[in-house]
């Protein structure tokens, strides 16, 4: 794979020479995402706004305050650029840029619709993988080039929380892998004949969880957490650049929920659709064969599935209260990634076990009953846990069976 | 012509920000550095057709062990904040033998696989394969580590190897604590 | 046209360099990543011999993760004894460890 | 799944709980979690491969089985015999067919059950014991890793048998079993019964397990014996080998009936120890000293089914031996003891106030079921009765065991520990206080009683019936009619004792404290019983007739005569056109005679022990019912015929009278003490001189030279800076000073550079 020869597989503009194409994709890429973001702004104020019963902005461009965004940005851009005393120039300067070019550059791997991808590599989950953990290191940059206490307290806690659930992250991600036998986000959209979110929930919970916390919303935002590090990382940011840590923010959580319509709902592909038409015996639909009609009902198919999921971002983050460090992380260590380690361990013998020859939906439904299976387990564990956990807190003792027997039994002797 | 104007760039970052790496008085911008130049070697693996071990560099380097790094640096920090002389006594000495272990490796390089670029000489391009044999070459990795024939003890033993990296850093790091008896 | 001699060249650059931090920074933080630097060179040294050499085998990327896994496992230590050795006696400058001494 | 895939799953089958045996004895014995954790991984395994092996035997498909019947075999030389270079080896290996994978899944499954069992059976997680040896009532067994590392070995034993393809690797899985049954069986060495008059007789468990162990040595002698008759005569041990029309018309030929028919019955004297036949049933009953999991596998799932999948394998030479070219005795002495050992069994259970003790007996009738069906020739009849009996006999154990486990809880709350929580006679009313318990006991005795259509113990049954008659309309012979008729009696037998154990253990009212205070036991426990109940009952559709009237037609599959079937169809198809056997393995007509025998003796006998003992339950302290009646039979059953005593009185005493007056006193004390006392003597004076020498000489040469090496370290010691950093650059400097020495060599000085 050849990162400068890319997008070559994008069948729209095949006249223009491949360089040429390549900066096209580019630009158009991420300028459609630039945009994106002024829309997600908007949304999630109008969003949040309904869910804690108040209007949300109503005034600036029309009674839906469609322009809002706009002032916003217009506020930030105007903004002056504030450099803190013995702050570090590089580290400040750098982690903006670095923030929004890691945050870009995740797409190239994303197919919105059929034939309409930057470039599909062999190994596109793994570069995910890769540049996200990368994105990281920006808030180390932020929060000690902004020599200031709270910023590094938040790049602290960002980091640890960041760099602990990369694993369930990973080992999530791999089970949908493993199903598909590919890594290639194309491939793995075309594998699924049956959405993986109903062959292997758990793994979709999991992903899930983890997404919103390498996301940093709530309920796991305590990098920003106003109320204790005021806003953490990014507090002796102003302006624009402060802007550009928004912008990344939104997109991060923008390509969460693409990232997870692509692993577990199939894409832009329609596979529930196909298999009600296959139950009834008729020819399933393939969208990568219809060209460019294809590829329009494929964008939107796709667009749709990530903004419900973006949607359920939202909720989330109107609805829930922020958890404690050490609960995040206990929660990370000590529930997902035993639990993921497991599941994959499950997934990968009961793959093996299946005989050759067996139908999609027998699989699927063998390995959702496995995953069903797991939950009920790990539930079991938990509540017994956590009830013990109640009792020491009480302070009860747990019943110490008696003396008694040891007389008896040492007459015995 | 671009590949080679390409190499040449990634070898100046690369080596660039090595020598910042080991020269710079902040410990703090020699760690940045570092990512800088394991960057580059990826953009190498890149060049090579290694984008698995260049996305893995990017994972493992960057993104575990220069955190690792910097971390200890801030948490070391009180030390970097007195300017102190970056290298000790035997820093001259040191320069020579890095110098002459250079040469002596140019030089047995040079011997057997020349410098210069000409079509003629022996392995003086990147060798054309197929694609498939390139695109193929992730999934004869991966069946590599599991096939007994291939490097399946090789793969136990690191993974045996990083738990113990696991317990035994855990272990090292953990803050003495003094009992109250 | 790049000849397999420069990434030979580059990784033997890359190993000196490392190999100068090692001899002469003072602190022990870098002269991990001097050490890093030169497993970085090794790294180079396999993949180009891989990819010259032998493409269609897997032994040159194989032994160049082994050497990723093994990275990773001595920063994380080496690190961790760094911060040990920073709580016990208050200084990570290497010279000033030698306990060894006579 | 390809044959080398299948094969290499199938040698890993065993290895996990035996690796699991040496992992927890030499690493993770001083923690008790993790071995019981490590003895599950390994079981786990074993189900995990033995299942999809077995899944992937019957993916074959029937009819490709009936010719070739064995899916996986692979085999590795093991002993030279004769020279060792041209000399032939003796080879081991394993084979997979369907009785193997039937087996396979039946013993995996019960094996991780009651692994799993165990761990709630031994407390874990409550305080710990601190007796060793004894069982600590509702405190955490201290030797749970030493219980676990045995209870693996004992799984490793089993599955080597069960996946052995040669007489010599099954014998050693056999008797790998053999010890560790010794071993489980006297787990609770240090413990001793202080007996009322009234009390049930126990015997200690040490005595107990080498009870077991002596009496199976006295058949696994003979048995071994049989091994080496066959291995002479066959030229090999491996059953695909040994088993062909020629070799054994060469055999028949060569050493005539009568011989054959011995090493029949030798290698059948094996299974009569191994699986309790009489004469040798003796040490089964107070094999129940063992710990509860322990009686279960033992008895349910692995030893004892030992026994008979050893005469299923071994089935072929029966039925030469018993065959028109061989001798009708065989068959009459392995069908007689069978049948004879199911009713005196049943005979004696009936008798029982052991909650265990009844269900021992019980074993050992079921046992014989499954012997007498083999004898008159019954391949599939018996090996069905094998499996359903697995699953049903594990949970009706596990479920006494936790009944028992419910008894001592209630002995804890009331400080009472001299009332036997066994004895089923202070039972009663434990319907309200273990719900589960109940149910799926319920389940597991009807399954033995063999309550129509619905259990699998009925499909079993029916079908040795079914056998029995059939084979005597057919040729008339007198013998399975006998069989029959012993064997329904035993079965209504059998349904009366499970009414009577059922109904005295939890239905009416409270007889003792315990029995108010009991428990229903904890989830270790429960779910393995949930999980076994369910296999209690759907293990026997696989097995139901397709002339069966009514389901018969509907589901008309006889899955599991045929699968199993197939494992000899071939060969007996083969013998039969040779005349060396009486019957090929085929499809039984059906017939209305043992349907309606096995409906009235199950519902009979089950209505009979409910109308005794069910209908208006035992008061407390109120003695047997039917005692009173039966009068002397009774004491007669009570005490088990006496064949204990018998025993004790013909073969123990004498034998200790002579080992102790004779061979102790005579031989060892004076004549060989004498002997090696004067050479100990002897050797003493001359070590003395010895150890003057070394004291002088070598010692003082040493401290010599070690004052001498001091000084020079002295000397040395200043080399050494401590710093990393130095030595790495001195090092490097060398290195680089030695590399370009030998290139300006190996390129001639300063000859041709660059």
């Amino acid at each position: 794979m050849n990162l400068y020869n890319y997008a070559s597989q994008t069948p729209v503009l095949p006249a223009i020479p491949p360089l040429m194409r390549d900066i096209i994709g580019v630009v158009v890429i991420s300028t459609f995402l630039l945009l994106i973001a002024i829309v997600l702004i908007w949304l999630m104020r109008k969003v949040i706004a309904r869910m804690q019963k108040r209007i949300g902005p109503n005034r600036v461009g029309g009674r839906y305050g469609l322009l809002q965004p706009v002032a916003d940005v217009m506020k930030l851009l105007t903004k002056e650029q504030i450099t803190p005393a013995g702050a570090d120039r590089w580290a400040y300067e750098l982690a903006p840029i670095l923030i929004v070019v890691a945050s870009l550059i995740v797409w190239a791997v994303m197919p919105f619709a059929p034939g309409l991808i930057g470039v599909d590599l062999n190994i596109g989950l793994f570069y995910i993988m890769a540049v996200s953990s990368v994105s990281v290191v920006t808030f180390l940059l932020a929060g000690w080039g902004s020599n200031n206490k709270y910023a590094l307290l938040g790049a602290f806690r960002a980091v640890a929380q960041l760099v602990s659930y990369e694993v369930p992250f990973i080992l999530a991600m791999l089970v949908p892998i493993l199903l598909a036998r590919s890594m290639s986000t194309v491939s793995i959209i075309e594998d699924q004949t049956v959405p993986y979110l109903f062959v292997v929930p758990l793994a979709a919970l999991i992903f899930f969880i983890s997404a919103l916390a390498e996301t940093g919303t709530t309920p796991f935002d305590l990098l920003e957490a106003e109320s204790e590090i005021i806003a953490g990382f990014h507090i002796e940011y102003s302006g624009m650049k402060f802007a550009m840590f928004f912008l990344a923010e939104f997109l991060g959580a923008l390509f969460m929920s693409a990232l997870f319509s692509t692993l577990f709902l199939g894409g832009w592909n329609i596979p529930i659709i196909n298999l009600i038409i296959s139950l009834f015996g008729g020819q399933p639909i393939d969208l990568a064969a219809m060209g460019i009609a294809g590829t329009i009902i494929g964008l939107f198919v796709f667009l749709a599935k990530t903004f419900l999921i973006y949607f359920v971002f939202l909720w989330i983050r109107a609805t829930w209260p922020r958890v404690r460090v050490d609960q995040i992380l206990s929660l990370n260590w000590k529930v997902l990634v035993p639990i993921s380690l497991v599941l994959i361990l499950v997934v990968a013998i009961l793959d093996k076990m299946i005989p050759e020859g067996t139908t999609e939906l027998v699989r699927a439904g063998l390995f959702l009953a496995s995953n069903v299976l797991i939950i009920f387990v790990a539930l079991e564990i938990m509540r017994r846990s956590a009830r013990r956990q109640r009792m020491e807190v009480a302070g009860m003792e747990t019943v110490d069976s008696g003396t008694h027997e040891i007389t008896e039994a040492a007459a015995a002797d | 012509m671009v590949e080679q104007i390409l190499f040449v760039l990634l070898a100046i970052i690369t080596l660039g920000s090595a020598l910042f790496v080991v020269t710079d008085r902040n410990l703090f911008h020699a760690a940045l550095a570092l990512m800088v130049s394991f960057a580059g070697v990826a953009g190498i693996y890149i060049t090579l057709d290694a984008g698995f071990l260049a996305m893995a560099q990017l994972l493992v380097y960057i993104g575990a062990i220069s955190i690792l790094i910097i971390f200890a640096i801030m948490m070391t920090r009180r030390l970097m904040q007195a300017v102190e002389m970056p290298f000790n006594s035997q820093r001259w000495l040191g320069l020579f033998g890095a110098v002459i272990t250079f040469v002596v490796l140019a030089v047995v390089i040079g011997r057997y696989w020349p410098i210069a670029p000409s079509a003629d000489t022996f392995l003086a391009s990147i060798p054309a394969v197929d694609p498939e044999v390139m695109s193929g070459s992730v999934a004869r990795l991966g069946v590599s580590f599991v096939n007994p024939d291939a490097y399946v003890i090789p793969f136990e033993v690191a993974s045996v190897l990083l738990l113990a990296a696991l317990v035994g850093a855990i272990v090292v790091a953990w803050p003495k604590v003094e009992d109250k008896s | 046209m790049i000849p397999l001699s420069w990434y030979l060249i580059l990784g033997a650059a890359l190993f000196c360099i490392g190999i100068y931090g090692v001899f002469a920074r003072r602190n022990a933080v870098a002269i991990l990543m001097a050490v890093e630097l030169m497993l970085n060179a090794v790294n180079i040294n396999l993949v180009a011999f891989w990819r010259y050499l032998t493409p269609e085998k897997s032994t040159g990327m194989a032994w160049a993760i082994f050497v990723l896994t093994v990275a990773a496992a001595e920063a994380a230590v080496g690190l961790a004894l760094v911060i040990s050795i920073y709580r016990s006696r208050d200084s990570i400058i290497a010279e000033d460890m030698d306990l060894l001494k006579n | 799944m390809t044959h080398e895939t299948l094969t290499i799953l199938t040698w890993l089958i065993p290895a996990g709980p035996l690796l699991a045996f040496f992992v927890i004895v030499l690493f993770t014995n001083r923690s008790r979690t993790l071995s019981w954790m490590v003895a599950w991984a390994g079981v786990f395994v074993a189900l995990i491969l033995g299942w999809t092996v077995a899944l992937n035997t019957a993916a074959v498909g029937v009819h490709h089985l009936e010719e070739h019947p064995t899916v996986a075999s692979g085999a590795i030389p093991w002993i030279p015999v004769g020279d060792f270079f041209e000399g032939t080896w003796i080879n081991i290996g394993v084979a997979v067919d369907p009785l193997t994978a039937v087996t396979l899944i039946m013993v995996t499954f019960t094996v991780t059950m009651i692994f799993i069992y165990s761990v709630g059976y031994h407390n874990w997680g409550a305080p710990l014991g601190k007796i060793l040896g004894v069982p600590n009532h509702l405190q955490e067994e201290p030797l749970l890793s030493r219980f676990f590392a045995f209870m693996s070995l004992f799984a490793g034993g089993m599955l080597i048998l069960v996946v052995a393809d040669n007489l010599l690797l099954l014998f050693i899985g056999w008797e790998l079993m053999g010890f560790t049954s010794y071993s489980l069986i006297g787990f609770w060495y240090a413990r001793e019964y202080h007996l009322g008059p009234g009390d049930i007789p126990h015997i200690p468990p040490y005595k107990a397990s080498v009870k077991a162990f002596m009496t199976t040595r006295v058949a696994d002698v003979v048995m071994l014996l049989g091994i080496v008759f066959f291995y002479f005569e066959f030229g090999t041990m491996n059953f695909n080998e040994a088993f062909t029309p020629e070799s054994f018309e060469l055999v028949l030929n060569a050493i005539g009936p009568v011989a054959i028919g011995a090493m029949a019955l030798m290698l059948f004297t094996g299974t009569v120890g191994k699986s309790a036949q009489f004469p040798l049933h003796v040490w089964l009953p107070d094999a129940m000293e063992g710990p509860t999991p322990v009686s279960a596998v033992i008895h349910a799932a692995a030893m004892v089914s030992a026994g008979v999948y050893f005469l299923l394998r071994i089935f072929p030479l029966l039925a030469v031996a018993s065959g028109p070219l061989g001798t009708q005795t065989v068959s009459y002495i392995i069908a007689g003891i069978g049948a004879f050992t199911a009713l005196m069994a049943a005979t004696i259970a009936i008798s029982q106030n052991d909650v265990k003790g009844v269900l021992a007996y019980s074993t050992i009738s079921q046992l014989g079921f499954m012997v007498a069906a083999i004898g008159i020739g019954g391949y599939v009849a018996g090996a069905f009765h094998l499996i359903t009996h697995g699953f049903f006999k594990a949970l009706l154990f596990l479920a006494s065991g936790s009944v028992i486990h419910g008894m001592e809880h209630g002995a804890h709350e009331v400080h009472d520990h001299h009332t036997d929580p066994q004895d089923m006679r202070y039972m009663g009313g434990l319907r309200k206080k273990m719900p589960i318990t109940f149910w799926t006991f319920l389940i597991g005795g009807l399954a033995l009683a063999g309550l129509p259509l619905i259990t699998a113990g009925f499909w079993s049954k029916d079908e040795i019936f079914a056998e029995a008659w059939y084979l005597w309309e057919s040729d008339g012979s007198l013998l399975p009619l006998i069989v029959f008729v012993m064997l329904a009696i035993a079965a209504f037998l059998t349904a009366y004792y499970t009414a009577r154990q059922i109904s005295m253990t939890f239905l009416g009212k409270p007889r003792t404290p315990l029995a108010e205070h009991a428990h229903e036991s904890n989830a270790f426990m429960t779910i393995p019983l949930i999980l076994l109940s369910v296999f209690a009952v759907i293990a026997g559709w696989a097995g139901i007739p397709e002339n069966f009237p009514g389901i018969g037609p509907v589901i008309n599959l006889n899955y599991f005569h045929h699968f199993v079937g197939a494992t000899i169809y071939k060969l007996m198809e083969e013998l039969y056109e040779l005349h060396l056997v009486a019957h090929p393995i085929e499809t039984l007509p059906f017939n209305m005679e043992p349907l309606i025998t096995s409906l009235v003796v199950a519902l009979g006998g089950l209505f009979l022990g409910w109308w005794i003992y069910g209908r208006k339950p035992l008061k407390e302290g109120e003695s047997d019912p039917v005692a009173g009646p039966l009068g002397p039979i009774y004491t007669f059953l009570y005490n088990k015929w006496y064949i204990d005593e018998l025993y004790e009185r013909v073969f123990i005493n004498p034998t200790t009278y002579v080992s102790e007056k004779v061979v102790y006193q005579a031989m060892d004390k004076t004549v060989i003490d004498g002997i090696l006392h004067s050479v100990a003597r002897g050797f003493y004076g001359f070590g003395y001189y010895v150890k003057r020498f070394e004291e002088v000489v070598i010692s003082g040469g040493v401290d010599k030279l070690k004052d001498g090496f001091l000084d020079i370290a002295e000397e040395f010691r200043q080399l050494q800076t401590g710093r990393v950093q130095e030595y790495a650059l001195i090092s490097a400097l060398i290195a680089v000073a030695l590399i370009a020495v030998v290139l300006l060599i190996n390129y001639g000085w300063f000859g041709q550079f660059f």
